[in-house]
């Protein structure tokens, strides 16, 4: 079919899903153990929509997140032993641990970044799109971001603007159904948000973002399109955020009966499967024991790198003295 | 009395100001079901229903107009913002809408809002999750600011604010919510807005300071009394419009200032009681103002870099023995 | 027909319109001899949409306003020698010569108010009908704002809250075509806006803006709608602004052929004419010479009206010291 | 050296910079085709087309956050915000974004674009079209905010606000406009940021002033000389980074100091200049700064009102005699 990513992409893929899962899981037991510092917020579940969507894009393309990014840094090829050691506010973090779990950034990778103002990415992904406009770069932009992120005011001006200017960039609204504890349907009057595309003269569409392969076809083309100059689209993917809000969150609220068919319907179980179908179920694991060591490499790397020492901010240097 | 978390004593105003007056009405993400990111309205939802206490989209902007507009039509709003990182989206409101009609139409329209957010670092949330943007609210003509430090406090002035005429902010502390004091019985207990609170009478230079750096000053006292320096801390616990009086009575008193507050420095809060200081007492003053405040800087997050910038009781006892050096 | 105004209101939206137009006509006189103070936004050709959707209201509903916010303020029923009053700086203007042409506002009768900052009213009506609702009143709160405040965040925000929470908010979308001298093609990919009331799940439509009959009428249904507590309504109704963005706009951005069919669709001649075949032609230029003699005595009046005096603003008196 | 009228020397330095450097574009409401409200931008439409020079909805707030992701990925923007009025929109993209993205991506990022606008009072544009929000902008760390007063200094500063790695905002006035003055020829007559303009020596008193109030200092001096006062006029130009050495050097010469700006007072950023000077120059002081600013209240339309508001060179004159009485 068209747009589906190789075999190759899609091993990837399923190897970048299982690293960010096991890097969260970890993270998530460090926490419990009062070893991370603020509130983290995991992606459990969500993973397909975050790499799969970056693997559709070139390294070239600039994405940002929000503050639960790390399938999206993951997928768009942060090292996964960085990224840790900004989590954990070491000297090698990716912002050199100035900036933490919800603010990473590589711009040498066209991440930029992560974003802990909900509905920032937004605007910021149209503002990319833009200056690749202007510049006629062969580029396209694209922003992750959440249910609750879509009834921010910036989403529609930033949103306005995409369709309005034909802008090369991807709305990639990721519904996990909820904006902290609160469901959706206590948030917007309607289901489905990408109706609110044809508000704005793009395409707008619906996807299984548990789908790994879904969600690679749908940027890709979106991606194309992007190129051609033919604008904006917003993709909506279902999906299910299956670990609360975060680590500061006391639960609670989501049911068994809520949760059971998304557990089934776990994204990497899905992708195992089809990609089983692909290279054989040995392969598959084996892809899963890797990228456990790996991460397992990471974590005891980054835990031994050193904490930054305090200086001023440099460019305001001059006046910002104790 | 009774001894409660600064959270609970916030809790309490909310159930007894909702009893007493059908107008005020509460809303903000996550207060309604879930309590509060900080559980200050836990179980407000269900005693006082759905209509009364609102989960909300998150849309500062429009949530911050929307209470202005109630505020002018009959009811009392309570809104909710999670973090004082969201206030700049809560600015238009604020400067062009609430300050402008509350002039404007003064006579016509009553503006009895409150909105209530939280700030402050020290727990590594990050860039935008730990700022005191004080100075922005404060600059606002027609709006009070306020900051209460203690449980009996955090009550009394919040009773107080639901219960005024024209809009108040509330700011609150991440920090201070789990803080227990003793609060008094009884649900006509105000403490007025306007006036600042003596901590810790001394003779030899005064110490002004807000929200959480209440705290630190108090404990920067303790250290200067160690080296026989005698520490007067205020706690202006309102921070516009300012107690005056108390400034100038206290520096008549000590001849030495420092003023203390989370916000940056470059036109901080801290610029403004500097430049108040210096209108106001000149001539009592034996040295300049010395302002603590936060570094111009964005707030970083690893540890070792967030407790080099946060202003701290060292900071403040350090600037008290500069102005008396 | 269900909701049409009867022959006396009819009547008296003509009369209005016919006040807001001799208002401005003058008022754009004055301003070329340099006898006015700041920018004046003039609404000729839009009254029907300002007086008859007030008309279609009660005294006890809420309206607000923009910039260019005439016909608003003559529909709800403030009267035109307070209004003149203000708008040359008099003691005697609804708000004592503070605010000034953009921003009056007169709570005894619910016009709460004008507004100069784009898309501010729209929020700003939300809140008052949040106010309703939460205290169980018979009112509506109505906003009318333009065609480039629809692209604010405000807009979105406030919609979706009017949507979810079944408020009793009309939101009236007077389309003139332009934001300042901008066509609104350019501000917005799409022409028709109020079909991004399906993304806010309210019902939204289309009307003549220059048809004061239809205007009333279907402000009247959403009237009724908001009133029996199935909530919020976004209404369209396609205007044009015949006269400049201000009266320091300096033109030549709005041709003849634009402005042509426009002008044989004035909504005085078309009220004109349809309430010519409900009480004659005679009754009806009765109406616009005693409309003319009303704003005469309006102008005479406020402009013997004293300056007010300089005071300092009460409630933060306090601090308000030179 | 040509005679040009401010908006005339902006539009030539946004033509040279636009020549120059083809990252560069801007956008903003009803600067297209109208070429701006103010013509500043007359005429750049036509010359670089409509990539380059965009009319844009109204929608302050992703416009600025734009700006700032676009100045982070190779172009440099220049934002028009048509009033000065609107900067609470745009504040989360300031302060939330720019400021904070400038420190965590240091090095990995720049961040050169410029937000110009336009604020003051005067001509009967009401509470929400003359406010003079410059505190706002001056409290953020990481952005450079500017505001020249000649047309020499407009189109030097605007050209080297361009070429700057970092945010500035560049401030203008409605009233400058028109005001013609020499401006050097030559596309790379620079003026730098960072640096004060001394306007008028003098040996009594110093008045720091920024924006239009520098033309009312200008006066101020005028009449001040007329008693025999020798006023010293300083355009700080430069709001952020402040030139300290100059204002350091001044006050060493004058002992008095009068500081003027058109915003509001409390927290203002006349107290940042009065609190600065506090903390820099109290030795050399033989009074309290004197702060000359707007009353703490919206802007008034009608005449009468509005002039009793707005600073002018006799309240300047006037402070300018209490500190020396
Ligand atoms: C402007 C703003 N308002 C509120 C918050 C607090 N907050 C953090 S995450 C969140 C919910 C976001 O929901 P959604 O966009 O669906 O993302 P998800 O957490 O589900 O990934 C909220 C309200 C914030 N960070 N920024
Ligand atoms: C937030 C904001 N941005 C910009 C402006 C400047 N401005 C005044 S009116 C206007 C155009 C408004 O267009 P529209 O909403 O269609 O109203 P119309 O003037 O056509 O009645 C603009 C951009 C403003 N007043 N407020
Ligand atoms: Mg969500
Ligand atoms: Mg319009």
């Amino acid at each position: 079919m068209k747009n589906s990513p190789s075999v190759e992409e899609q091993r990837e893929i399923h190897r970048r899903m299982i690293l960010t899962r096991r890097l969260e899981e970890i993270l998530g037991v460090m926490a419990k153990e009062g070893k991370t510092r603020g509130p983290l917020h995991r992606c459990d579940g969500q993973e397909a929509v975050g790499v799969a969507s970056c693997m559709a894009l070139n390294t070239s393309d600039y994405v940002c997140t929000t503050h639960r990014g790390h399938h999206v840094y993951v997928g768009k090829g942060m090292e996964p032993r960085r990224i840790v050691a900004e989590i954990m506010g070491r000297e090698t973090g990716y912002c050199g641990g100035r900036g933490g779990h919800m603010l990473l950034g590589d711009a040498s990778i066209g991440m930029i970044g992560g974003n802990a103002i909900v509905g920032a990415g937004i605007p910021a992904a149209a503002g990319m799109a833009l200056s690749i406009q202007v510049l006629k770069q062969d580029r396209v932009a694209m922003a992750v971001f959440g249910d609750g992120a879509a009834q921010t005011g910036i989403a529609h001006e930033a949103m306005n603007m995409a369709g309005l200017w034909k802008l090369p960039v991807i709305f990639l609204l990721e519904n996990n159904q909820y904006g902290l504890t609160v469901r959706q349907e206590v948030q917007s009057p309607v289901e489905d948000l990408f109706i609110r595309a044809a508000g704005y003269g793009m395409p707008g569409l619906k996807i299984d973002g548990n789908d790994a392969v879904a969600v690679y076809r749908a940027v890709a083309e979106a991606s194309e399109r992007a190129r051609r100059g033919e604008g904006a689209t917003l993709i909506e993917a279902k999906t299910y955020r299956m670990q609360g809000f975060s680590t500061s969150d006391m639960g609670g609220y989501q049911s068994d009966e809520e949760m059971a068919p998304w557990r089934e319907r776990d994204p990497i179980l899905v992708s195992a499967k089809a990609l089983g179908a692909l290279i054989g179920d040995k392969a598959v694991s084996d892809i899963a024991s890797e990228a456990e060591t790996d991460i397992q490499a990471a974590f005891d790397l980054a835990l031994s790198d050193p904490f930054p020492t305090f200086e001023f901010h440099r460019p305001s240097g001059a006046y910002a003295e104790i | 009395m009774a001894m409660m978390r600064y959270a609970e004593a916030l809790n309490a105003a909310l159930r007894e100001e909702m009893s007493r007056d059908p107008s005020v009405f509460m809303f903000g993400e996550d207060i309604g079901r879930y309590g509060g990111v900080f559980k200050v309205s836990r179980g407000l939802m269900e005693e006082f229903g759905e209509s009364r206490v609102r989960d909300t989209p998150i849309s500062e902007q429009a949530l911050t107009a929307m209470a202005v507009s109630a505020a002018m039509t009959g009811t009392r709003p309570i809104l909710e913002i999670m973090y004082a990182d969201f206030i700049p989206l809560c600015m238009d409101a604020l400067v062009n809408q609430a300050s402008v009609f509350g002039y404007l139409w003064e006579g016509q329209v009553e503006m009895p809002f409150v909105l209530r957010t939280q700030g402050g670092g020290g727990v590594g949330t990050g860039a935008q999750h730990a700022k005191s943007l004080d100075s922005f609210l404060t600059h606002i003509p027609g709006i009070k600011v306020v900051a209460p430090v203690t449980p009996a406090d955090a009550k009394g002035m919040l009773k107080s604010a639901i219960r005024d005429a024209q809009p108040v902010i509330f700011l609150e502390h991440k920090l201070l919510y789990n803080m227990r004091g003793e609060v008094p019985d009884g649900e006509d207990e105000l403490v007025p807005l306007g006036k600042a609170r003596l901590v810790r009478p001394g003779r030899d230079v005064s110490i002004f300071a807000t929200s959480k750096m209440v705290i630190e000053a108090e404990a920067a006292a303790v250290q200067l009394a160690k080296d026989g320096i005698d520490a007067e801390v205020i706690d202006l616990r309102t921070l516009r419009p300012l107690d005056l009086a108390s400034i100038k009575a206290s520096i008549a008193r000590t001849h030495h200032a420092v003023v203390v507050n989370e916000g940056w420095t470059f036109c901080g809060y801290a610029a403004e009681l500097s430049a108040t200081i210096m209108d106001h007492c000149f001539d009592d003053l034996d040295a300049p103002v010395a302002r603590v405040a936060m570094p111009d800087m964005p707030i970083p997050y690893s540890e070792p870099l967030e407790a080099a910038v946060i202003p701290n009781a060292a900071r403040i006892a350090e600037a008290a023995r500069r102005v008396l050096a």
